[in-house]
């Protein structure tokens, strides 16, 4: 294989970006639910 | 039209797991199954990545603007649109980021530097900016819900008819005054079969990914948004029992 | 409302504008002399001697220019801050739209002041030559009118805004690069190359003029309603 | 008989507080109301969402026949407010400010004239704001308000700052006031300067207007059509 660190570089910075976006969102959605959920707002 | 959910947890449920599969088939046929570009060699593999996120950015700016639109009509007005519209822009400006520095990282090892003034290039680059004013200014809270809802609508359309202009100047930039250097039909040689097939592949799980991370971020904003409407009944609650104990 | 109140209304404000800077002379003792200043320092930037200046004087001239609108701008809607006026502006009972004119049109005045003096400090200074001055004053004043017109979009958009002076240049920016990109290659055609070249440029910038004013008449009523 | 105010459990947010949480409120045409209460009652917050500056956030709102959340513009056009800033430029005379509203609001000259000589600015009129005294500057702002001819006045506070002539002028503009069609809204303090020019108060606390205070008055003819049932209100008595 050529160029092994840019395909590396570009697959690994890709990875990192999409699932650390997914990841945290997922983190962030948990976290609101628990926020919500004693307060038993859905209507 | 008030909706806590985008998509129903069914399909939400299928959308994952099809994304799943098609990201383990994008790694699969990206890394391995592709053969070696005869010309660029094996830095073309980053293209499988790189032509999806810019696909990606596209599409997620022109459904923001699309969703803006259906929000400042009266008779589809819903904060659905706004809600989508917000989250669709966040992704485009993670997918354009990502299609920017996959690019550079591509260009280095196939034209021999880092950035180029091609006209995608630079149109893409302005895009990215235009956006990530739109989501700053989407952060910036407001005491009248419609009415930023309102704003943000507006300036999404603002930003979205920039695009156009955008693209046809600097079009007209990089040609008029130079030929292109950097498109030259050598390093655009035919594309093999498996080559192909695995950039539909990338395009087709990216896309799930976006439709995917679209209804989270989506029931993020519907959280927070209920989060705010609590604090509010609290706060309600709290000024008129003062004035309870005052009376 | 009808055509001609629109445009009576647009006069009272641009009036009321252009008097407020005859008295308080910010644009002419402050903006002007920033835009001189920056492009005094191009030349420290880039030498003198070697006939850079000459060639890249069309685009050293628009980013003062750009610059100068961020700052015309933020003043247009910094008038409206003392003593509420902004809430006096909108208890005047005036349509958005007339209020859109008005205060772009008296940006676009300033800037076409501004924009003789830096273009006399460009030619004098980089000993730049004219050759096509039509094609400058005319691609000159559609880029004008386009910059007057986002910005005053944009002004209000980011007016009643915290961090609305770090927002407004991220936001407006971008909008107005093609602006930048094609008032300069005009000028690059009207001031060494030849003047015919430019009118596809000159053709964008007023597309983008027209484009940006006619939205900035439909849309600023519901962003100056924003508080 | 038309309502000129109609307020429903109306609340309504600076930023994320509630400033007014729930408040009602009825005024009738030619009607000179006080709006007392404490600091942070929302006195200022009612005013200036009546005078379509501020959007509901929720209830029902009314003011001249438009809706606060769809047509606070056409509202605002025959609403006049005096707040605690003058709402003029600095770098303009007095009667350059005057002026201003006047065209905006199509008014010509002579009513300028009118305006200005019945706030009696006098000499002050050729000074630029920035000049003027605070109590000229408070006869300014009233003199902004009257000359785009509203049917409804609101002054928040007026009597703060104001110097003797001022009190006199202000006094005869509200006194005047159902005379020439207009109705007035005022918050004050200074309830024994206020009251007597009242034909009825109510009491604005935590964001809801409470208790209304039958109060004697001087008792113009149109206020008696002031006894417009609603939770919060009752009838102006005459002493």
């Amino acid at each position: 294989m050529t160029d092994v660190g840019y395909v590396i570089a570009g697959w690994g910075i890709a990875a990192v970006v999409l699932a650390g976006y997914s990841v945290r969102l997922v983190l962030r959605i948990r976290q609101a639910e628990r926020d919500d959920a004693p307060r038993n707002v859905k209507p | 039209m008030e909706r806590d959910e985008l998509l129903a947890p069914i399909v939400r449920r299928i959308v994952g797991v099809l994304t799943i599969v098609s990201l383990v088939a994008l790694v699969l046929f990206g890394l391995w199954g592709a053969p070696t570009d005869e010309v660029q060699g094996d830095a073309q593999r980053v293209m499988y990545l790189h032509v999806p996120s810019a696909w990606l950015a596209y599409l997620a700016f022109f459904i923001t603007a699309s969703a803006s639109a259906l929000f400042l009509w009266r008779r589809t007005r819903a904060d659905v649109w706004d809600r989508v519209a917000g989250a669709s822009a966040e992704l485009g400006v993670m997918f354009t980021g990502l299609a920017l520095v996959l690019g550079s990282i591509w260009g280095r090892p196939v034209w021999g530097f880092w950035w180029a003034w091609d006209a995608r290039l630079v149109s893409t680059a302005l895009l990215f900016f235009l956006f990530l004013g739109y989501c700053a200014l989407r952060r910036i809270p407001s005491s009248d819900p419609v009415g930023a809802a309102k704003r943000n609508a507006i300036a999404a359309l603002i930003a979205f008819v920039d695009v156009p202009i955008v693209h046809f100047s600097v079009e007209w930039w990089r040609t008029l005054h130079q030929k292109a250097t950097v498109f030259n039909p050598q390093l655009n040689p035919e594309i093999h079969g498996v080559m192909a097939l695995t950039l539909w592949i990338g395009t087709i799980a990216f896309t799930l990914l976006y439709v995917y991370l679209l209804d989270r971020r989506y029931r993020l904003a519907v959280l927070e948004h209920g989060r705010a409407d609590v604090e509010l009944a609290h706060a309600i609650a709290e000024r008129t029992g003062v004035k309870a104990g005052v009376t | 409302m009808s055509g001609t109140s629109l445009w009576r209304e647009a006069a009272v404000v641009a009036g009321k504008d252009l008097r407020i800077e005859a008295r308080a002379r910010v644009a002419l003792g402050q903006i002007l002399p920033f835009g001189l200043i920056v492009i005094l320092l191009f030349a420290f930037a880039l030498d003198p001697d070697r006939g850079v200046l000459t060639r890249v004087a069309p685009g050293l001239f628009w980013i003062a220019v750009l610059l100068a609108t961020l700052l015309a701008v933020g003043r247009a809607f910094a008038i409206e801050t003392h003593h509420n006026a902004r809430d006096g502006l909108r208890m005047a009972g005036l349509d958005g739209g007339a209020i859109f004119l008005g205060k772009a049109a008296a940006i676009a005045l300033q800037l076409a002041v501004l924009e003789v003096v830096l273009g006399v400090a460009v030619i004098v200074m980089y000993g730049v030559d004219v050759h096509g001055l039509g094609v400058v004053l005319i691609t000159a004043t559609a880029a004008t009118v386009g910059l007057a017109a986002t910005g005053t979009l944009y002004g209000v958009l980011a007016a009643g805004l915290r961090l609305r002076e770090t927002l407004l240049p991220l936001l407006l920016l971008p909008v107005i690069a093609p602006v930048m990109l094609g008032a300069t290659r005009a000028f690059e055609d009207g001031l060494g190359g030849v003047p015919g070249d430019a009118w596809p440029w000159v053709g964008m910038l007023g597309v983008f003029a027209v484009l940006y004013t006619t939205i900035g008449v439909m849309a600023f009523g519901a962003l100056w309603e924003e508080t | 008989m038309s309502l000129v105010i109609r307020l429903r459990t109306v609340v309504c947010l600076l930023g994320r507080f509630p400033a007014l949480a729930g408040a009602d409120l009825d005024v009738a045409a030619g009607e000179i109301l006080l709006v007392s209460g404490p600091n942070g009652a929302g006195k200022t917050t009612l005013l200036r969402l009546v005078a379509g500056l501020l959007a509901p956030y929720s209830g029902e709102a009314e003011v001249l026949g438009h809706d606060l959340y769809h047509d606070r513009l056409a509202a605002r056009r025959k609403i006049a407010i005096v707040g605690h800033e003058t709402y003029c430029y600095d770098d303009l005379t007095a009667r350059e400010n005057v002026e201003f509203f006047a065209r905006a609001a199509g008014r010509g000259t002579a009513d300028v004239d009118a305006v200005v000589d019945r706030v009696a600015l006098g000499d002050a009129a050729r000074v630029v704001h920035r000049g003027l005294s605070a109590g000229q500057r408070r006869r300014l702002a009233l003199a902004v308000a009257l000359v785009r001819g509203p049917e409804l006045l609101l002054l928040d506070e007026p009597h703060a700052g104001l110097d003797a002539l001022g009190r006199e002028v202000l006094a005869d503009v509200v006194r005047d006031a159902p005379g020439e069609g207009r109705t007035v809204v005022m918050v004050s303090h200074e309830l024994e300067i206020a009251r007597p020019l009242a034909t009825r108060e109510v009491r604005v606390d935590g964001g809801q207007t409470a208790a209304v205070t039958p109060m004697g008055a001087t008792m113009t003819e149109p206020a008696a059509k002031s006894t417009v049932s609603a939770p919060a209100v009752v009838p102006a008595v005459t002493p």
